[in-house]
């Protein structure tokens, strides 16, 4: 009953099939954690353009992803990347050289969005936002929105409670769904058919998988569905909601990848000084992402004493003591 | 009295306005310290837990981020944003919430701009945006913000206003659908800032040692009461040891 | 930075405490399945009357608290016990006796109400129930409703989507959030403090015990917070929405417990010939519950033998072999 | 020809009607049967899962209920009801998703009624109620329906309509809101019911050997189209031997 799965393919394949110019795309992770990190790379590499770019707040692959030119539009909660970078250095000059066009939710208001696209219905209704520029601010006009059918015609919209005063509740901002055309995520363990296992916490990325018309699962260990289906609990994503299988290791770096790799704090802070300077960012485009085949030139551009640095230590799950200045 | 810098000061104010019991919010940087400051020194029945999902972490090591692994490790629940944002919204467990968060502006009722300087559409400065602070200012009945004295910051009126305060003042908030409350207390390098009960707004609580009420003012755009202003007490030995010895060791933050 | 939880009590004290006449309630566990049984009973013991039962698919359980008298309204989405019970037969009788009142709903409403109530919103929308009676027939009168503000105005609301067309949907049904003013679950692990741990599926647990006002947790087997929070992936309900705490092991039991115990077939077959008859049933409540004086003396009644021949195999998780006919 | 009882030959003709890659969602009894018959027999890349929330189990042993925890040994996922019912709705995975249901009275448009005989508020006879059948029926493409073929059963008006199937007819589904589809077969100890692709209404597509036509007719209160019913192959000795040994060995529905 086990059928070779067709879903098993290379990143740049999977890249090449879903991820084309002027699609709608999702990324997962967090910040320093678990962005698919060597996906946003081979997307770079194959030149994709216009991407219309959802996150909630995806750091450094947003980051990377604006700083190579992919991006058209993105929709967002936070761009930043912990203490690294307050606000993302490349989406910061790409907003204010108004080189691409950002709209601003919460980041409750982008999680309900992809979870109202997973459900398979139009909106989902929270309080948050009530009387800010959340509400009052978009930054897609009208007619943008027409054009595209898969941006909805209103940013939010403020609601009465249909079931008056239930819940103490008068008003409030019922927010679209989101269908991406795609959607990356990183895990740690997946089967060749696309079951996924995410250790620590799985941020939006289960949200974002089941909005996705398609899925690719990038992970770190590709392991058998016998070792997935012995411990069921901790799986979050089935395989019929998987649509590309690609075992990727280090696959989340220079973000952390939990149980297995810390984030890079020498990438991060070189990266700063990079983005900081449009000369030395085409530098780094050019040596590190266009001047790699693949995520292992990659990381061997990286090398393995910056990789063994940061291998996790396996009570915490991190690497303990490691240098973070 | 101890030594100690205003970054110790600052944090060490904001923690003890955490009482035990609560379960405290927190982003990045100085709002963590503080919060595990509360846990160390008088609220051991304190929670810390990250809009990332992750539910009383350990903090062995001082995390740099809301999502870095360090908050994964030896906790009650590791869960989702789905998860973690419910909590605030929540009105048995939101209500027990403390949330902190920081601005590049804020205004007389305490609303917050963390999105642009300038236009939306074309902004002189953009900083990050939202993250999970619009929606911990919308849900909870307790935060607490930490600030820049200075006169760019506090405003008349936010370039954007991001997160919500007490909105356009008493009855702002139920006007608008909100049901928690605005902040309750700002902290900068100068001083602490309160709203008045009735009109909500900003009201000077304590200015720290060395610094007038009226050096204060010259730092803002509008004027705020200081009739009712009192000199802050400084950190003490205990408070400043265990800052240094348990929450930041490595001196990342502080 | 321990303290010794005030969570932690007796069975008795925990309904004695929060488990009031006229109380709004809500159960855990689905048909054979985790029900919390032995607080049920206590309930049952207690004499507790008027109960405003919340449940999905909560079989047995649902059927012995209607039994007992306990009920006096209830909102389900489905009343039977799988193949032991294709309609529990003392909610069938109560009904048709008319000495309970029912309201219907489907199973994915009831889940969604849970889930609104954990939310802090007042209401979920989805497609479900379109068309259907489970909108146009409310078994609660306006009346009804109005004089209890526990219960919502309005059964179900059919509403358009304010975002015309976006994901193809025109009308939505609108469901309200529950918030009982107690929920009671039965978990395999939990600490002093509350911290709970589901192993297998966790039905609708998660969602009615935050929407609760008051959660109660009856645990197999209570243990170290330092085992809980070693294993925080495979842990669903923190502390602090948790208000006592209570170790009852076998606490599902005459229902399953995965990883520890099967359901009994001896017992439900049995329950079956007793329900079927008044007189039969109630010399059942007199002998196993009002004739014992706790969980453990009901579990004494049914004998050690009953119970060894259907703990779990380590393997799956359930008896193996078990005679189910 | 193998020698087969009826429940065995209705199994076998729902099992038939699920699609390799289909994603079943089944009930308890004979509907959990037809789904491990296909698997076993035609389809084994389909997958069966449970409003429960279990996906993919391997039913080693045959469950009794679908919170029996032998849907939960050896699954891809043990999620919740939030995330199942989830699967349904969603548009890319309801798609794929086949549903089987039962229920206690049908009409001529395939809407079932599982709550009440009698008056809603005084009922002859009260019934489990939907559990999730109203929800799948609301929610997917492709949806199986086993029932007795009885008068009282197959009937003008269903005394509640619990779950949706064409509803009115033509276009019914789409005026009342509904994005999947109704019914596509009903399987019953005499026969497969189809319906009309334009007017939706039920027809005869199949009669069981040993049945006629008219005497199907007699067991209905409403007439169907019968001038396009053939008889059915009956089961071949492979799938009875399958659903035998394999798919329920015990005895416990069969």
């Amino acid at each position: 009953m086990t059928v070779k799965s067709e879903k098993l393919m290379a990143l740049s394949s999977a890249i090449e099939t879903f991820v084309t110019d002027g699609c709608h795309l999702s990324i997962g992770g967090f910040t320093v954690n678990r962005n698919p990190m060597g996906a946003v790379y081979e997307i770079i590499r194959q030149g994709r353009k216009k991407i219309h770019l959802y996150a909630h707040s995806n750091g450094q692959g947003v980051d990377e992803l604006v700083g190579a030119g992919c991006v058209e539009k993105i929709e967002i909660a936070y761009a930043g990347n912990g203490r690294f970078a307050p606000t993302c250095i490349r989406f910061k000059r790409a907003v204010q050289n108004r080189s691409i066009l950002v709209e601003d939710y919460s980041n409750y208001q982008m999680t309900l969005r992809f979870q109202a696209g997973a459900m398979g219905i139009p909106f989902l209704p929270t309080r948050s936002s009530l009387g800010t520029d959340i509400i009052n601010k978009w930054g897609f006009s009208k007619k943008i929105r027409q054009e595209d059918p898969r941006i909805p015609d209103e940013k939010l919209i403020v609601g009465e409670n249909p079931f008056k005063g239930w819940t103490d509740t008068k008003a409030l901002v019922f927010v679209p769904a989101i269908n991406p055309d795609v959607t990356i995520i990183h895990v740690q363990q997946a089967d060749e058919h696309g079951t996924a296992r995410i250790q620590g916490l799985t941020m939006a990325d289960v949200e974002q998988a089941k909005a996705a018309k398609h899925l690719i699962v990038t992970c770190e260990e590709l392991v058998s569905s016998d070792e997935m289906k012995s411990k069921p609990d901790t799986n979050q994503i089935p395989h019929f909601c998987v649509d590309a299988v690609v075992h990727l290791p280090w696959g989340a770096y220079p973000t952390a990848c939990y149980n297995n790799y810390d984030y890079d704090p020498i990438f991060f802070n070189d990266y700063k000084i990079f983005a900081s300077d449009d000369t030395l960012y085409q530098n780094y485009l050019d040596k590190f992402i266009h001047g790699t085949k693949n995520h292992q030139e990659f990381l061997d551009l990286i090398g393995g004493k910056r990789l063994q640095n940061i291998k996790a230590d396996p009570r915490t799950g991190y690497a303990i003591n490691l240098d973070r200045k | 009295m101890a030594d100690y810098t205003l970054r110790e000061l600052m944090t060490i104010a904001a923690a003890r306005e955490i009482p035990d019991g609560a379960i405290t919010f927190c982003g990045t940087g100085i709002s963590m310290v503080a919060a595990m400051a509360a846990k160390h020194i008088h609220a051991p029945n304190s929670t810390i837990f990250f809009e990332t999902g992750a539910i009383d972490s350990l903090l062995e090591e001082l995390p740099l981020a809301v999502a870095d692994p360090r908050v994964m490790y030896y906790t009650a629940v590791n869960g989702a944003l789905t998860d973690a944002f419910a909590y605030m919204q929540n009105r048995k467990t939101g209500k027990q919430v403390v949330g902190i968060m920081g601005a590049a502006q804020i205004d007389c009722f305490g609303n917050l701009n963390s999105t642009v300087i300038g236009d939306y559409h074309e902004p002189k400065v953009r900083f990050s945006g939202s993250g999970g602070a619009c929606d911990v200012a919308s849900f909870v009945d307790h935060s607490l913000i930490f600030m820049q004295h200075e006169k760019r910051k506090f405003v008349n009126k936010v370039d954007y206003l991001t997160s919500p305060g007490w909105l356009d003042g008493a009855g702002g908030r139920e006007r608008a659908g909100l049901t928690g409350k605005g902040p309750s207390k700002v902290i900068t390098n100068m001083a602490i800032m309160g709203f008045d009960e009735t009109s909500k707004r900003m009201v000077l609580d304590y200015y720290y040692p060395g610094i007038t009420p009226e050096k204060i003012l010259e730092n803002m755009e509008f004027a705020v009461d200081i009739s009712k202003a009192k000199e802050l007490q400084p950190p003490t030995n205990n408070e400043i040891r265990i800052l240094r010895e348990k929450c930041d060791p490595q001196g990342l933050i502080l």
